[in-house]
């Protein structure tokens, strides 16, 4: 365990190499008025304002880290059984599957009145609208990996008539795993976005951060805004990358025989 | 007993100074009235969530009150915050604009709120326009980038910070052209107001002892506020609090906030003329003054 | 009371195509074992597929004893072993999905994989174990369940002749302890003839060759070196060169 | 071809007829006046409303489908060669695959200034837009398909020494296919939501007809270019389906041997 | 002078298990034709794939002759067929992905198909043969590239006998008349012994049991009937039961 951590490290070093160059850059091309500073600010005024007002960036970040876990999670439950039921039940995909797409496509801004109405000011609203930018990614790669499991394994497993629920569990879902877990990728990343567009309307954390800021000309505080949600995108994809070595731990998935 | 809503359309800054003042001051509190602020953000539909009944008072503005009307959602004005209505176009000075006429007919670009109605207004009042029109989402950035560019303002705001960064500008109050809704109105429900007539008179009492308080001395709420919205430095709070003063501020005869029919009126007909409203809307009961 | 009665049964994969098995009709007995022949792509898979209901039947019947169908077990063609389960798992695989998986039969698939000769791979996954090796894994696989039949696609072809002798013996020692009954395809002509009580053999077109009883009083290795043995084999062999003559005349397909 | 279509169309009629049920219920409810028709307005409102209003709403659906196209094009493009870049060089997706992540996370909103400065009003920002929203799914599902490979062929292939050209042409992305075409399923999505997004920042298009419906408390007006965007999501999700079905016509696609 | 020359060759694939080819030594000149034979899981494929540099060395040494590496082929023990690809453009592959694409080379192609027997099965789908058809198809592929040494993985192993047969006569007669050499391994002895100019014969540890030429003034089906050949056959056999015996003695791993 201790080892895989190490190991991990190692792996992102190149990632933090290049965060260094990345910063350098920036700060070179504001430092020399490339680019005006109230359009975008310098790394080192980022981070010497997120320094500044931690206490209070540091709350609106935790308490949409919250709101994302929580529309994250609830996109994994759903997408990963609508997914399931589906595969199952054909008629249904093909029933439902194409108003799952609507989902994606409204702007929330646009059923902000409804979300905010039906779920109120705050988290509730912001966990909505992190849920539904964040379903479709999951839904839609978990039902792929189901559907490509290897016909000739699903012959072998239907010889011994499993209950649909077996059938689920050691086959269909292992073999889609490596789908399902990209799947989730895409969706962190949406998920952090779609808490702070909802907190944009419905209030509280980085997004409510973000907006009053936008309009006051702060620029730097924008950004520092934008890098925590970022950080907080980042880190929930090493948390399910970590996760998922945990799970397979050297077992060879999709690997042929 | 659960405290009453009251529903901002944006986050704290010396717009809605008074009624932070009325919950500092205890105002609320001694008219027997337990107040809840909420804040809002870009696209929090405070008029929808008044009309769904999940708050119970609401700051507007005043097209939004007659547009709702038209569309079948009673509600009832209660306190007009702005007399003079703060929307304003903020040019740069070096363009020697003499008119928001001059603005729309010269070139460059002018970012507005799609849809708000005074860019109906001036799309009927100065046709054809010249100037190439975009959105506008808060913020100078753009401004200070191109100096052919104008844009939408609270004069209250916008021009405070471009001054403070050093720009020259020059700023038209939207009124001018004519077009002068009442802005940041305290309404409510109007089922609210028949079943309760007392408490409505007791809130409406409270928000103008507040913003009598706050014309007065701005220094103690702006620090409240302050504490809530920290991208707001201090100097604009204060800056934008007095700039703000003569567009609140009545005449000695009139009390802070109240309303005429004439002037509502006038905008019914003119949201009408431009065609934001498909009918006529009767104005005498749509504001009450208390 | 027979086992498997087949009567007149063809497939054809599509309506385009000649069928790929044609018109077979023979009766297997309780208790019998069948060794299938035939040239490759004859339609001996597909037949065994049929019977074990993996392709739906084009013409034709095939009956099974009542309640067989719960007894039967497959190995495929290919070991066709699950990636992600070691070894014993991939064994264990059969009683987790009938809900059987106790502690003496976790005990016995260990027993199994060690009289195929992996009793020191049990935790090796699939992809690194040799092709003989995954193909005992297959076989280990279907006789986990103890079934009453068991259907079989050229299960030793990967094997050396030394294993393969032994797994045989194995096979028939399953036979005449346990009254396992089995479907045997094979390329052997030799084994064909060692393990069957019957031997169907199948002609390039999916016909029927051949039908025959194959009646030895005792079944051991030693009986491989006896003319009667021998024999038996050469009349087969006999017979696929005689398919092949016919073949090239009509300039068939092989 | 012709009997393709006919299929295809059968294929889609419980989507009809769950659509055809899913209105009835909303009008129902409308009608009902459970939910008021100020909040969601009737499906009958929202048809009279673009019925009547349809030239102006067709000029804007044009002018976003036409940014979509664009901003997808390049998703397309720019995804599926980073995923091989990355594939090919494992250091450079160490290195930069996690600020990918960083494209999906940042709200365009808060960026807004930036975009228009770079790219202009109008148009390029909302093509930038939809850009920017949709690369990642691709660029994740395609990486995803690449490292899913199966061994054994990459193994066969490497016999014959190809060039990495034909490596990828002839074995990386038939066999990635599966999975980009679910990315690109997900991308067309977030390509839709990422114009409208960019029409709220630039102008034009559906997007600015939402925004300004939106200020009026148009919500019949809000429906119809939620409508239309669903329709645009819609379209292209079957243009994409009905493309990869004339591409594959019967190869069996990762069906093992 | 010497077409492959092995020394000491030894592969682990972890530091903690024990070897699985062991001290290997022996040379093959330019002409010759080698047969592998050994018990299943001795370490046979893994010494085609060290041959082909496919895995790498642990110990010792693989000297080829000069610029054979870029006229080897491989048949892999599976049939590895690209499942997108049909019958004949599976067989297209190597000549696509080596750019020598000419048309005689497609003519080739479907020349070598219907020499194998495939003729009609041009544009199908691996999915849609029978297993003996797919590694027919793959064969195909490793000889269409007209390679100068060819290392075969038990090619016929899926094959019935008459079909084996033909197939051995065709390699012979690429040896003969194309010069053809090849690394064949198979579990038949008699086959070992029918193709193999020399025979290395592995143990179940993966060291080195036996290295012999066979030398026959010529080749042929008839030749499998002669005491000569079925006395080397016999001998084969005789060892393998040595290993066995020895084996059982030692507890060792099968
Ligand atoms: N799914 C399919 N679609 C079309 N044709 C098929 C299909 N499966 C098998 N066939 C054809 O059916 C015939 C018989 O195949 P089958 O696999 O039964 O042969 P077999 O006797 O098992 O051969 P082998 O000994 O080579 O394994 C072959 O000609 C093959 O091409
Ligand atoms: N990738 C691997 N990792 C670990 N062990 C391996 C791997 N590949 C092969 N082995 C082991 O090496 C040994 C030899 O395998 P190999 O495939 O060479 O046998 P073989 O002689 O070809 O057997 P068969 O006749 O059954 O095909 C086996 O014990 C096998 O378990
Ligand atoms: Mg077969
Ligand atoms: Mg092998």
């Amino acid at each position: 365990m201790l080892g895989a951590l190490r190991d991990w490290i190692a792996e992102k070093f190149p990632a933090w190499i290049f965060l260094g160059g990345l910063l350098s850059v920036w700060q070179l091309v504001v430092a020399q008025e490339w680019v005006a500073a109230y359009l975008l600010p310098s790394p080192t005024q980022i981070f010497t304002t997120t320094f500044t007002l931690w206490p209070e960036i540091w709350a609106a970040t935790l308490s949409t880290a919250y709101s994302i876990c929580w529309g994250l999670g609830f996109s994994i439950l759903i997408g990963v059984s609508l997914a399931l039921l589906f595969f199952a039940i054909p008629l249904v995909r093909r029933a439902v599957l194409p108003f799952c797409i609507f989902f994606q496509t409204v702007p929330i801004i646009a059923i902000a009145p409804l979300l905010v109405i039906w779920f109120g000011f705050g988290d509730p609203t912001v966990r909505a609208s992190a849920f539904i930018v964040s379903l479709f990614p999951i839904l839609a790669n978990t039902l792929t990996g189901l559907q490509e499991t290897d016909p000739q394994l699903r012959e072998l497993y239907r010889l011994y008539r499993p209950s649909p629920w077996q059938l689920i569990v050691k086959l269909q879902l292992p073999s889609a795993l490596p789908y399902m877990l990209t799947g989730i990728r895409i969706s962190a990343g949406l998920a952090v976005i779609g808490a702070i567009v909802g907190e944009f309307i419905a209030g509280g954390g980085i997004g409510s951060l973000i907006d009053a800021a936008r309009t006051q000309q702060r620029v730097d505080l924008v950004f520092s805004g934008v890098l925590m949600s970022s950080v907080l995108a980042l880190s929930l994809v090493f948390a399910i990358e970590l996760l998922s070595r945990l799970l397979l731990q050297g077992r060879p998935y999709l690997r042929k025989v | 007993a659960k405290p009453l809503v009251l529903a901002l359309n944006w986050k704290p800054e010396p717009q809605f100074g008074g009624f932070y003042a009325a919950q500092e001051a205890g105002y609320f509190r001694k008219n027997k009235l337990d107040i809840e602020i909420t804040e809002g953000g870009s696209g929090t539909p405070t008029i929808q969530m008044l009309l769904a009944g999940r708050v119970d008072y609401a700051i507007v503005s005043g097209d939004e009150v007659i547009i709702a009307h038209a569309r079948g959602g009673d509600i009832v004005a209660l306190f007009a915050t702005y007399q003079v209505s703060p929307q304003g176009i903020m040019t740069h000075a070096s363009r020697g604009f003499e008119s928001i006429e001059d603005v729309v007919h010269g070139d460059g670009v002018l970012l507005w709120q799609s849809g708000l109605p005074y860019s109906q207004f001036f799309r009927m009042k100065y046709a054809p326009l010249k100037v190439t029109t975009a959105p506008y989402l808060g913020g100078i950035g753009n401004f200070r980038n191109d100096a052919k560019l104008s844009q939408q303002c609270f004069v209250t705001s916008e021009p405070l910070e471009a001054e403070a960064v050093g720009l020259k500008v020059k700023t038209f109050l939207v009124a001018e052209s004519g077009y002068n809704p009442y802005t940041t109105v305290l309404v409510t429900r109007r089922a609210r107001l028949e079943k309760s007539p007392d408490e409505v008179k007791r809130m409406v009492g409270a928000v103008r002892a507040g913003w009598k308080d706050y014309l007065s001395d701005a220094v103690p709420t702006n620090r409240v506020m302050g504490d809530l919205n920290k991208a707001m430095s201090a100097e604009t709070f204060s800056a934008s609090a007095a700039a703000q003063h003569s567009l609140i501020q009545t005449t000695a005869e009139t009390e802070l906030g109240s309303m005429t029919q004439e002037r509502w009126q006038t905008l019914a007909d003119q949201l009408l003329a431009i065609d934001v409203i498909p009918k006529p809307v009767k104005v005498d009961t749509l504001f009450a003054n208390f | 009371m027979s086992a498997i009665d087949v009567t007149a049964l063809s497939k054809r994969f599509s309506a385009s195509e000649a069928p790929v098995v044609q018109n077979l009709t023979f009766t297997l007995e309780e208790g019998q074992c069948l060794c299938l022949l035939g040239p490759s792509g004859c339609g001996k898979t597909t037949l065994l597929r049929l019977l074990m209901g993996l392709e739906k039947v084009s013409e034709g019947d095939i009956t099974l004893s009542p309640g067989l169908i719960e007894h039967m077990s497959y190995v495929f063609q290919e070991p066709r072993l699950v990636p992600w389960r070691s070894c014993l798992e991939n064994v264990l695989l059969p009683l987790e999905l009938t809900r059987s998986n106790s502690a003496g039969q976790r005990d016995r698939a260990t027993a199994l994989l060690q009289q195929l000769g992996l009793g020191e791979r049990l935790g090796h996954f699939p992809s690194e174990l040799s092709g003989g090796m995954q193909m005992r894994v297959a076989l280990a696989r279907a006789l986990v369940t103890e079934p009453r039949i068991i259907l079989l696609d050229e299960p030793f072809a990967a094997l050396d002749e030394r294993s393969r002798f032994r797994m045989q013996d194995l096979l028939l020692s399953f036979k005449a302890e346990l009254g396992l009954q089995y479907v045997f395809v094979t390329h052997s002509i030799a084994e064909a003839v060692y393990l069957g009580d019957r031997i169907l053999m199948m002609d390039a077109q999916g016909g029927q060759r051949d039908w025959r009883a194959i009646d030895f009083p005792a079944r051991g290795q030693a009986l491989k070196m006896t003319a009667e043995f021998n024999g038996i084999v050469e009349s087969y062999s006999r017979l696929f060169t005689d398919m092949e003559i016919a073949l090239v005349e009509n300039g068939g397909r092989v």
